[in-house]
């Protein structure tokens, strides 16, 4: 790993301590809440690639374990990871993997800008999206001992908050690209 | 909160090691996880501020750090005393303040390095796994505290450009030229870095 | 323009970083000099209304910067010390297109004013480049440009010749020296000021000296030597 | 120590910034100009092996700055055009007691160091102060005092006197004409450069000139008339 990816890892950690001073909205008929980190995953995924996306979000969990506090509403350490949102918390590093996997394959720096969007749309909602629900589902049905469906169901709640994300994370992801490329891209 | 900015002293917190401090912290993390007491959360709630006060933070420091935190932990036993009942409200006020003023006082009372020396003997272990370089994730630890209020003075230049131009602050058009500033901070940071020999190749 | 200031004081935190200053400018090209944290910058961002008075008033034209706050900051254009940290969008065509569509100008006009002052200040060759890319000197002209497209009667520039070479220096110096608008420009660059009408002498908050170049130049040679 | 370019060539992307350089360069003071853009940075951390060549080598004191990089780096210091970048952690005390640490010394002789080089450059009273906060010529002082600790030969100072006031400049003058290391500045002030053994003026990528000040100078101000 060279030094500017180390630094570039942090920095994108940071930035997910920075969108934890956001505070939460907590929700009556599920112990999640709607935070603005989640927007974190799949920027670090539309913007640095896959490896050094995952390497960012597996440090931040590195800061939560230890202690610190860095979720949303200075929450942090291992009661959090354990508890009914830990799955989330954990999905977000496999979210910005996924996220980084299919950008670094569809996203072209010399195609046009719409196509650029549309890409990340595609690797924003299925790392950070399908991905981190995939985690943080399980989990939580197995944590609070519901019934997997009705938590899908209320996950619905996320969608709105999470799709606006998926769209900050294209058009950041693409300016980004424009004004300052960091994703490796691949055949 | 994550100023990484510990207070200048020798309070017994200060000198207590870190591992020390984290256990404590692990410990109350998951105590207080199953602890409704009120009779119990109401004193441990006071010996948590007196112990981050101890540490000579002064109380409006201390308040200017936390307050950002309490205000959230507020909202959150607010949708409790609605959804819940007001007696779960007050309970979990009272687990999260303690863990906001816990975490705050071992930010208080402890330097960025013995953080990053601890960090250091953690990841010993995965280094012999050959899985990471310990002095890696200190550095990258140490580079996260850093990285935030960096971050924040960034977003106050651009808040001021746009003021400057007259044009409305939305939090798009800031969220792309706070991101490819800082991602210019750090490719002069990470040269900085290697010119400096802080990592060993 | 008049810019008056009014008892206008500056704190930070409990700090005093300009005591209350009495002051009316109305001449075409006014400088600024004082020591590193003297309060040069702090001055400058009262006028366009960045930085409040805790105490008194600051006025641009007969506007407060306070009570008419937009009103004010549409007639002044800042550079700022590190206009890398001013441009908004990444690229300098879409950057000075900004400034302008937030305006609710018609997209014939924008493209054609920005290619105006693109021409003007001769970057045409930069409009589709990627401002980090760019050199000190052009960082400065696109800034200057991307401010001067919404046409504000005065313009402020922060230490415009920080990190030039002899020749963007004199570049700027003239770019400085052509400009119809009224100027403002705080520096370290001694010589720029030697054609300015009036030059300010700041140290430690307060106004040390206020006369034309020579005078003050001298000043300030005295307050650094001690 | 010897300083020694052989056919160094260096591109970005394809764009060439410096052409084949040949140059020995074994003076205490070693001074470069040149208008922006024209390869100074690049051929300046080429010494350090910041950044490697393109074709042809670069060695310090006998050492390749590709072949022997940790080696070679551990003999130069650099200080950055902004400096406030290259302070990695955000107290000064820890900053520089960072850049030992890696080096594997003691607790005792770190403290020990520290306060050494904090105590030499007049700014004890700074250790535990937040770096993000200091003054413009702090800063240069601060970053200066955490390059030497680790004991380079030689000190490379990209633009060392930039944002300073008078004040702060004489003194970062001072403070360089004291040094007993070798230094190789980089600066747009040509009178930092008066009393320099040796003068590099570059042009294009290009060497232009070698030569003592007063004719590097007058080479350098006929460049930057065209
Ligand atoms: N946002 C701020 N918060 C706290 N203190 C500040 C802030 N901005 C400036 N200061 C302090 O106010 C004083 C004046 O600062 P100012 O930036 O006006 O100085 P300056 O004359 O422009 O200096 P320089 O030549 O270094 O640019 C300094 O002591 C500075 O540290
Ligand atoms: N990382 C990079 N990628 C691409 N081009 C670069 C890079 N660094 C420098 N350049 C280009 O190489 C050329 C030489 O740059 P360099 O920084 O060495 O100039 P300089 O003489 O130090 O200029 P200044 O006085 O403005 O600091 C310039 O055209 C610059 O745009
Ligand atoms: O802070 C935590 O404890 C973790 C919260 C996880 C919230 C999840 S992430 C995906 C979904 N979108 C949201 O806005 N909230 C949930
Ligand atoms: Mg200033
Ligand atoms: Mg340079």
């Amino acid at each position: 790993m060279t030094t500017r990816d180390l630094v570039l890892v942090a920095l994108f950690a940071a930035i997910m301590v920075v969108l934890g001073l956001l505070p939460p909205i907590t929700l009556g008929f599920i112990p999640v809440p709607i935070t603005a980190q989640s927007l974190g995953p799949m920027l670090a995924g539309c913007i640095l690639g896959a490896r050094r996306g995952f390497l960012s979000m597996l440090l931040f969990l590195l800061l939560v374990a230890i202690g610190l506090p860095v979720l949303s509403g200075g929450r942090g350490g291992f009661a959090v990871l354990a508890g009914p949102t830990g799955g989330y918390v954990v999905g977000w590093a496999f979210g910005a993997l996924v996220c980084g996997l299919i950008a670094e394959r569809l996203v072209r720096e010399g195609q046009n800008e719409i196509a650029q969007i549309a890409a990340f749309v595609a690797a924003a909602f299925i790392g950070g999206v399908v991905t981190v629900y995939l985690f943080g589902l399980v989990w939580l049905s197995y944590a609070t001992g519901n019934a997997f469906l009705p938590a899908v169901a209320a996950s619905a709640a996320f969608l709105p908050g999470d799709l606006i994300k998926v769209g900050i994370a294209a058009l950041a992801g693409r300016a980004v690209l424009a004004g300052y490329p960091l994703l490796p891209q691949r055949a | 909160m994550l100023n990484g900015l510990d207070i200048e002293g020798n309070s017994p917190l200060h000198r207590m090691p870190v591992r020390g401090k984290l256990i404590v912290l692990f410990t109350a993390a998951i105590g207080l996880f199953f602890l409704s007491d009120l009779r119990l959360l109401v004193p441990a709630l006071g010996l948590a501020a007196a112990l981050f006060l101890s540490t000579g933070i002064g109380i409006a420091e201390a308040f200017r750090r936390t307050r950002f935190v309490l205000f959230t932990v507020l909202l959150v036993a607010a949708a409790n005393y609605v959804f819940v009942s007001p007696h779960e409200a007050v309970v979990v006020f009272c687990r999260l303040s303690i863990l906001v003023l816990l975490a705050a006082t071992i930010t208080a009372a402890t330097g960025i390095s013995a953080f990053m020396d601890e960090i250091a003997r953690l990841a010993a272990p995965l280094e012999r796994l050959g899985l990471v370089r310990a002095a890696d994730v200190s550095l990258a630890v140490g580079l996260v505290i850093r990285f935030v209020p960096e971050i924040l003075a960034r977003y106050h230049d651009i808040a001021d450009a746009h003021r400057a131009r007259g044009l409305p602050l939305r939090p798009l058009t800031a969220l792309v030229p706070l991101i490819i500033l800082t991602l210019k901070d750090a490719d002069t940071i990470a040269m900085a870095i290697d010119a400096r020999g802080f990592r060993r190749h | 323009m008049d810019i008056v200031f009014s008892a206008a004081t500056v704190r930070y935190g409990g700090r005093i970083a300009l005591h209350p200053l009495d002051l009316s400018l109305t001449e075409r090209r006014i400088g600024v000099v004082g020591l590193n944290g003297s309060g040069k910058t702090t001055m400058a961002r009262l006028i366009n209304g960045l930085v409040k008075p805790t105490e008194g008033t600051v006025t641009v034209g007969g506007l407060d910067t306070v009570k008419d706050e937009a009103a004010a900051r549409g007639r002044t254009g800042f550079i700022f010390q590190n206009p890398q940290h001013q441009m908004i969008l990444p690229i300098l065509a879409e950057d000075i297109a900004f400034g302008l569509k937030n305006r609710g100008l018609a997209k014939a006009e924008i493209a054609e004013r920005t290619d105006a002052v693109l021409a003007r200040f001769g970057i045409a060759h930069l409009a589709r480049r990627r401002v980090h890319e760019f050199s000190g000197g052009e960082t400065q002209l696109g800034a200057i440009a991307s401010v001067l497209v919404t046409g504000p009667d005065l313009l402020i520039l922060d230490e415009p010749t920080n990190q030039l070479d002899l020749k963007n220096r004199t570049l700027i110096e003239r770019t400085i020296a052509d400009l119809p608008e009224q100027v403002l420009v705080i520096t370290h660059d001694l010589a720029l000021l030697e054609s300015f009408d009036r030059v300010l002498v700041f140290s430690e908050g307060r106004l040390a000296a206020d006369a034309p170049p020579d005078e003050a130049i001298r000043t300030y040679r005295k307050i650094a030597a001690c």
